[in-house]
């Protein structure tokens, strides 16, 4: 245990000189999935999506102008991930919204919002792939939200005070969105001694170093604004 | 150049996505003046303002202020947008708080004064701006005019030395416009140097003391309102008109109507004033006084008198 | 706004059929993930240079810079899939030994990583391709011909045609917040970015409820429908698209596993 | 009755915020005219337009169509859609789809036309709009004077009887809102019911055959330009100013310069040619035909001539 450790401080001195680190580096890019990873993904998300699609269409029947709401938010969405977030670090980054959305939009229509942002982030931006389009929306549009809805559901029901849970809901559903990315390029590239395990180490250990930081920003983040709209 | 508080030499700009917006602006604004810069959408004004206040930087050439040119570390930054404030257009992009004295604050405390000397800055831009009652309001219930003016206070309350304001009366009707420029006149006068920009050439001609066009990202033209109002070509290349009373005096003036060597009148009231006691004089005489018939005599009175004159 | 939107409206295969374009990179990508070839992948990189800068007329710089855009991304990924954790004395490992631990890089995984360069470079100049010369809006319509759902392309369009009016709003906040000095610290940014994003939020509100009302108007009442521009195809394109992938399929067959 | 194409009787209607906007309105919109609706901000126009149009249900009154009551339901509202178009302020809450040309397909394809009249329809707006080299453009990427003439042709393609317009020209430098007001007169020549609202009232007395003035959520005054426009407490009720052309008007006539018996003039040329042609004749007397002083003559010239005249 203690090498692994010693091997996390190598590279975590390592990244310190890297000279972007961003939360987009949370998207896995175009053609770094092999193309049955690729497809695998998509099939895992695929239901997810019928889901979501289909209860939008519900709310759509029920009220035609959910579907302009929707479209502002997800124009929202994809805006709010351009932005710069200044990090406790000094450096600069981009919130995810996972949390945000989730706990405004719940996490089924938040599936087709994020799969839709997620394509414009890979179109607009190149941020992300079109090949990988399916892994990326599982962790940030399906993980992440379902985990930041459910902490935040629990800690109503726990009677949290309403800021930890928010903040909680936020940073964790950003932080699990990305051990869930570690966890996709590990099983993708498991390691020739230790295997998916050692794999998965490897990438959290290089991811982690840029996204605690990001997870508590984001979480501070979310819940000032979430401050400021029960002002409003 | 000690007399201009902010000036630009030579400044060039060029958005990311390529539009070439200042293409070697040289201008300076007087200190303590009543600024109206000129030009059609997209002539460059807004970018230039945003030099102003060195949230843009020049690819090439310098912004100066009280003589000093403008150097983008933080210390000058700062310096920098607390003595030159920005109005922008639209209202409902710059009000952010859930209460009007949130609002107002906001600057002032990014400044790092203390809580008194805010409240005290606060209530002043609120007494000026004459938004006192609308105080606890939420600014998004505010009419757009109230937004407007909790605008202007917002930046008043930063004490800057340059209050610049884009399209100050654009989508407010002309009672609320006349307000708006009222309190620009008591802000100047009270030692503030005012920038405003407008394509309303008849509200730039009556206010400004001295006026700049630009067109395509230049100066085209600058000077005091009464000379550059009276180029043609110069407002033509700039997409603009003349105003009202230059072009009627213009033509009461070239009939005979109107003595020559009298200045172009500047509000409507005085060219009226001039009509009624200098009209049909002859060059240069002094005109009679006429007995004028009063609003209240019919039509065909007032004609009767007129003509037997 | 975004450059890559800009050159999509305004480059030389503008008028290409998009079903053409779409079919030409997404084939070409698939043989690029599929097969573990390198000449393969260095054959798409300068094809799609030549495509996008030769023929659509991208500058050759931009280009550039768009390609090193995901190298951060690829650079520390790749590092962690080439540098192995291991206490076999077995494996040769190029590296420090810390406590029995040899901590480095392998022969094959340095091969595995190039690999992985290679074709993460080939699949994203692929998506440059389309994503440079194919507007968004074409592609809409051509997933629509694909007969994707209705609601989630309705969707996409709305969410496309928003971004560029929330991020001007968002532009022109953060200028007004930055004019008074709210960016000065770090405590200051948090607060101003807050508001922000809050206020954002609520002008979006604003502005979907006012969209509806507009939309209305018009005689919404739940779809939107929309002429799609119609385009030509050109044989001459398709008989390309179709010697390129089957040139580019042959050499995958011939050099699986090359050079080792 | 059957000359208004729309109407409002007494309608009432208040915002679910507790905004009392509308207060009792009655009002007939002659078919075939140019219509303004003049007011200050607030006063109700856009309110009465969302009423025109079925967006909204008055809570109290009616609205009436070619003479007939608007019922709610949804053939009748479709009816209505289809025969009223508004075109609202501002052009980025009624663009929805980045593609111009689906942009305007939209409402004709809702009416349930086939695709090859859409086609034709949306060529045709295009072409009266003079956007046809926008055609393959994204929305975002135009200006906002061209963004506004996307918006107008996505309702001229419906083809409606009653154009409504909110503010038309607002935010528009002189130039451009001079080729959108160009660009109503042409469809108003061509049959169809032009209505827009503004503040401007020098751009509504030039342009409208019918003025209607609105304050506070009701109607104070309506009638033939030169009528309206005339009555200054009525215009100071609803926050207005005169137009300068009926002020100068008034003065120069009162003065005794202009001759009586002729209509006001509803344009700059018009009033310069009065000046030139009909200027100091006797009252009701054929003015002589001056020979007029050339623009390129020296002003003392000028002055000669007229002062010896």
């Amino acid at each position: 245990m203690k090498h692994r450790v010693s091997l996390f401080l190598l590279l975590a001195v390592l990244l310190l000189f890297f000279p972007q680190q961003n939360a987009w580096a949370m998207h896995i890019m175009e053609g770094f999935l092999p193309l049955r990873w690729c497809l695998f993904w998509y099939a895992v998300t695929l239901p997810f999506l019928v889901v979501g699609i289909f209860s939008i269409y519900r709310s759509v029947r029920a009220n035609p102008g959910v579907k302009m709401l929707l479209g502002l938010a997800g124009a929202f969405a994809f805006v709010l991930s351009a932005l710069k977030l200044p990090s406790v670090t000094g450096s600069c980054s981009h919130p995810t919204g996972v949390g945000l959305g989730a706990i405004l939009f719940g996490p089924a229509a938040m599936s087709v919002l994020g799969c839709i942002v997620l394509l414009f982030q890979a179109v607009l931006l190149a941020h992300g792939g079109i090949s990988t389009l399916g892994a990326n929306t599982f962790s940030m549009a399906v993980v992440g939200p379902l985990v930041a809805y459910g902490l935040f559901r629990t800690g109503q029901v726990l009677g949290l005070p309403r800021g930890l849970s928010i903040f909680l809901a936020a940073a964790l559903g950003d932080l699990l969105t990305y051990v869930t990315t570690a966890f996709q390029l590990a099983l993708a590239f498991p390691a020739p001694d230790g295997g998916v395990v050692a794999s998965l180490v490897k990438f959290m250990g290089i991811f982690a170093v840029t996204q605690i930081p990001l997870a508590i920003s984001e979480g501070i983040l979310t819940v000032i604004i979430f401050n400021f709209l029960a002002a409003h | 150049m000690t007399q201009f508080i902010l000036e630009a030499r030579d400044v060039y700009y060029k958005y990311p996505d390529g539009t070439e917006a200042l293409q070697g602006v040289t201008l300076g604004i007087p200190g303590g003046g009543r600024v109206a810069v000129l030009g059609s959408n997209g002539a460059g004004k807004t970018t230039l303002f945003l030099h102003f206040n060195g949230i843009l930087r020049p690819l090439k050439g310098g912004v100066f202020f009280a003589g000093e040119e403008v150097r983008y570390d933080h210390r000058s930054l700062m310096q920098l947008r607390k003595n030159v404030g920005i109005v922008f257009q639209d209202p409902d992009t710059q009000l952010f708080s859930a209460s009007v004295v949130q609002e107002i604050s906001f600057g002032p405390l990014n400044l790092g004064l203390s809580r008194e000397e805010v409240r005290r800055r606060v209530e002043e831009a609120m007494a000026a701006t004459e938004i006192e009652d609308l105080k606890d309001k939420p600014t998004h219930l505010l009419s757009y005019g109230q937004k407007k003016r909790v605008c202007i206070a917002s930046i008043l309350a930063m004490e800057p030395r340059v209050l610049i304001c884009d399209e100050p009366t654009a989508g407010l009707d002309p009672a609320h416009a006349a307000r708006v420029m009222d309190l620009f006149q008591r802000i100047n006068r009270q030692g503030t140097t005012v920038v405003l920009s407008t394509h309303d050439v008849d509200l730039a001609y009556s206010w400004a003391d001295y006026v700049l066009v630009m067109s395509r990202g230049t100066v085209v033209g600058h000077g005091l309102p009464e000379e550059v109002f009276r180029r043609q070509e110069l407002l033509r290349q700039a997409d603009l008109t003349r105003p009202w009373l230059v072009e009627i005096h213009e033509h009461l003036y070239r009939k005979g109507w109107l003595p020559a060597g009298l200045p172009a009148p500047r509000t409507r009231e005085e060219l009226f004033d001039l009509i009624l006691t200098r009209g049909a004089a002859g060059p240069g005489g002094l005109a009679p006084v006429h007995i004028f018939p009063g609003e209240n005599m019919r039509p065909e009175c007032v004609l009767c008198i007129a003509g037997k004159k | 706004m975004f450059k890559i939107d800009q050159y999509a409206y305004a480059n030389k295969l503008r008028q290409m059929h998009p079903g053409e374009k779409f079919a030409f990179a997404l084939l070409t990508m698939t043989i690029c993930l599929a097969a573990p070839v390198p000449l393969v992948h260095l054959v798409v990189i300068m094809l799609m240079a030549g495509m996008v800068v030769l023929r659509a007329g991208i500058p050759a710089r931009f280009y550039c810079k768009l390609l090193a855009l995901p190298l951060s991304f690829l650079l520390l990924s790749v590092l962690a899939v080439c540098v192995s954790v291991t206490s076999h004395p077995g494996v040769p490992v190029y590296g420090p030994v810390i406590h029995g631990y040899a901590v480095g890089v392998t022969l094959a995984g340095l091969y595995q990583a190039g690999l992985i360069l290679g074709k993460s470079l080939a699949a994203v100049s692929c998506l440059y391709f389309l994503s440079l010369t194919t507007p968004v809006v074409e592609i809409i319509s051509l997933l629509r011909r694909l007969r994707l759902p209705s609601l989630f392309l309705e969707l996409m369009g709305l969410i496309y045609r928003y971004i560029f009016v929330v991020m001007e709003t968002a532009d022109r906040m953060y200028i007004s917040q930055s004019s008074r000095q709210g960016y000065a610290s770090l405590k200051t940014a948090y607060h101003s970015l807050g508001q922000l994003v809050s206020n954002l939020f609520i002008k979006s509100y604003y502005r979907s409820s006012a969209l509806y009302t507009a939309l209305s108007s018009r005689g919404y009442t739940g779809d939107l429908p929309v002429l799609d521009n119609s385009f030509r195809l050109s044989g001459r394109n398709i008989i390309f698209i179709f010697l390129v992938e089957l040139f580019l399929a042959g050499l995958a067959w011939h050099y699986w596993r090359w050079p080792f």
